[in-house]
């Protein structure tokens, strides 16, 4: 890569700072230069063709890009280690016991309404789904847990979450008292 | 000095118009003024003769007021000032005064030089490179965008933790019968009615009970044990016996 | 010019795609590695020293941009972009020199009170600052340049603002009281 004419500084300059890509003909206009900027692209191609930025045409305007394979630096995923709320967890967790289960089937097991954002919030997890209409009165929609659930919680299937005799066994269920006084606090907090 | 009004006065133009200096309006002030005179003198400020600064700036403002124009009041101050400055400048020296004539004029002169710097510097700031004048950044950037993804970090644990505590509170009853071990009236009514078939002498209460290491089964038993006495004593089934408050009750079968 | 290595290529495609000037830390970040990136930054420099576009410091701060001597190829017009008042100019020189400054000592070098718009126009340009209340009578606001400061008049830092050592060598930073101190102190030298 040897070290490049006025002509091809010129080009280089110009199409950096444009703001859309440019033909030959712009490019003439901008530099205000009469000839054949062929020989200077291409030269200019090659310079930048092993770089994180090339040179590029695309039907017949030139622009700079950066690599293809640095796209990534471009979009940058950063992961946000979160806990879901409460009541997002226990509405999981009532899918996963009764699915399908509705929205009022879910709300009548908890005991509180769900806010709109809770299913959302599972549903964009990727934890559940829409798993079709009741045949019942309102054909109310139901929802199911997904491959992605299991894989998240390390299960094989459904039949491997533990039973309601289970969870006793393991103290899980918690003395009543308590349990109540959780609720109260999220219902305050939901409602705050 | 005229043509120099004269010149001043064919640029008033109205973009100025919020400053007051009417007849001025080219200069910031009489700093300023006596700063585009003493450059006139086209020495190094350090140089400068400040009486024939004064001087030139005096014949200016006369100048002016000739033309009968409008001169703003800070000029006319700094124009007595100046004159008073001129004065002592020009008398014999007064050793009491302080500041010294001299002290004054070079203050004048140590100011003049501070705008001019910065005068420079300002003129030397903008004719460098700029962007967006001589220099340009990229048109177009692509942009680093940072997509924000939540990372769950709920485990099983939690999974089936919440469902325990929705089946806690939304199933009471079970849950406290399932907890609490008690003796019910009718098991006691049934075990007072056996153990008195068999003993014959007078017993404690406390005698029939089962045998529990669990204090509250333990009083659960006495609870429904005693109300079970009181029923055999009504239905003449047993005879009733305490001494004195507190002592132990005595049961005893009655034929 | 040789071929770049990866990290050389992450750095010029993040620079390249960024709206805005990066800072090792922010560099860091996008590129997602820990290593010291001078070394890179500075052969990267030396890369395109000579071409159209050049990579550059401003206040610790990284980018790309046209070369300087390009200026009359890519000016669309001959129009100063921000056409400050004298006022204004001075205001600024006065600030970028002796920051931090308050209103009063830049009302006292100017001769002049400040009109009203005068700091506005600079603070809405991105070119100064308040930079605190100063410790004395009144605790008057300071105010001082920017980075969008040094970035838009290609300085790397105040230190390289034009002639500003000779200035403070011959003292023209310095308070006129100041000043008078020190013309006697080198009087009576002279003297004795």
């Amino acid at each position: 890569m040897e070290a490049p004419d006025d002509l091809q500084r010129a080009i280089e300059a110009a199409l950096f700072a444009a703001e859309s890509p440019l033909s030959l003909a712009d490019l003439a206009t901008v530099i205000g230069i009469d000839t054949d900027l062929r020989p200077a692209l291409a030269k200019l191609e090659s310079d930048y063709a092993g770089r994180g930025i090339n040179l590029v045409e695309r039907g017949g305007r030139w622009h700079f890009e950066t690599s293809a394979d640095l796209a990534h630096i471009l979009r940058r995923t950063r992961e946000d280690p979160r806990k879901l709320s409460r009541a997002a967890i226990e509405t999981l967790a009532i899918i996963a016991y009764h699915e399908p289960v509705s929205r009022a089937e879910i709300e009548s097991i908890r005991g509180v309404q769900i806010s709109k954002g809770t299913l959302d919030v599972l549903m964009e997890a990727g934890w559940v789904r829409p798993a079709g209409r009741r045949e019942a009165p309102g054909r109310p929609l139901t929802f199911a847990t997904t491959r992605g659930f299991l894989d998240h919680f390390g299960l094989q299937s459904r039949r491997d979450l533990p039973g309601i005799d289970d969870l006793r066994a393991a103290g899980l269920l918690d003395p009543v008292d308590i349990a109540l006084e959780q609720l109260e606090v999220e219902t305050i907090a939901d409602e705050a | 000095m005229r043509d120099l009004c004269d010149h001043k006065l064919g640029k008033r133009d109205s973009v100025n118009d919020e400053i007051l200096t009417l007849a001025l309006d080219g200069w910031e002030g009489p700093l300023d003024l006596l700063l585009m005179l003493a450059r006139n003198q086209k020495v190094d400020l350090r140089e400068i003769s400040i009486l024939a600064l004064v001087e030139q700036y005096l014949t200016f403002i006369e100048d002016a007021r000739a033309l009968r124009l409008e001169i703003a009041a800070d000029y006319l101050v700094m124009a007595a000032w100046l004159a008073f400055l001129k004065s002592c400048l020009l008398l014999p020296r007064d050793v009491e005064a302080d500041p010294s004539p001299e002290e004054l004029a070079l203050r004048l002169q140590l100011r003049l030089q501070r705008l001019d710097a910065m005068r420079d510097a300002g003129a030397r700031l903008m004719g460098r490179d700029r962007i967006g004048r001589d220099i340009f950044l990229r048109g177009a950037p692509e942009g680093l965008k940072v997509i924000r993804q939540s990372a769950w970090t709920d485990d099983l644990y939690d999974l089936i933790s919440a469902y325990g505590s929705i089946q806690a509170r939304t199933a009471p009853v079970v849950h406290m019968v399932a907890r609490r071990s008690v003796v019910t009236l009718d098991q006691a009514l049934e075990r007072l009615k056996k153990m008195l078939g068999v003993h014959f002498e007078w017993m404690r209460l406390e005698d029939f009970l089962p045998d529990t290491p669990d204090p509250a089964y333990r009083r659960s038993a006495l609870a429904s044990s005693f109300v079970a006495a009181l029923e055999l004593a009504r239905l003449g089934r047993a005879d009733l016996a305490q001494e004195t408050h507190f002592a132990p009750l005595m049961l005893k079968a009655l034929r």
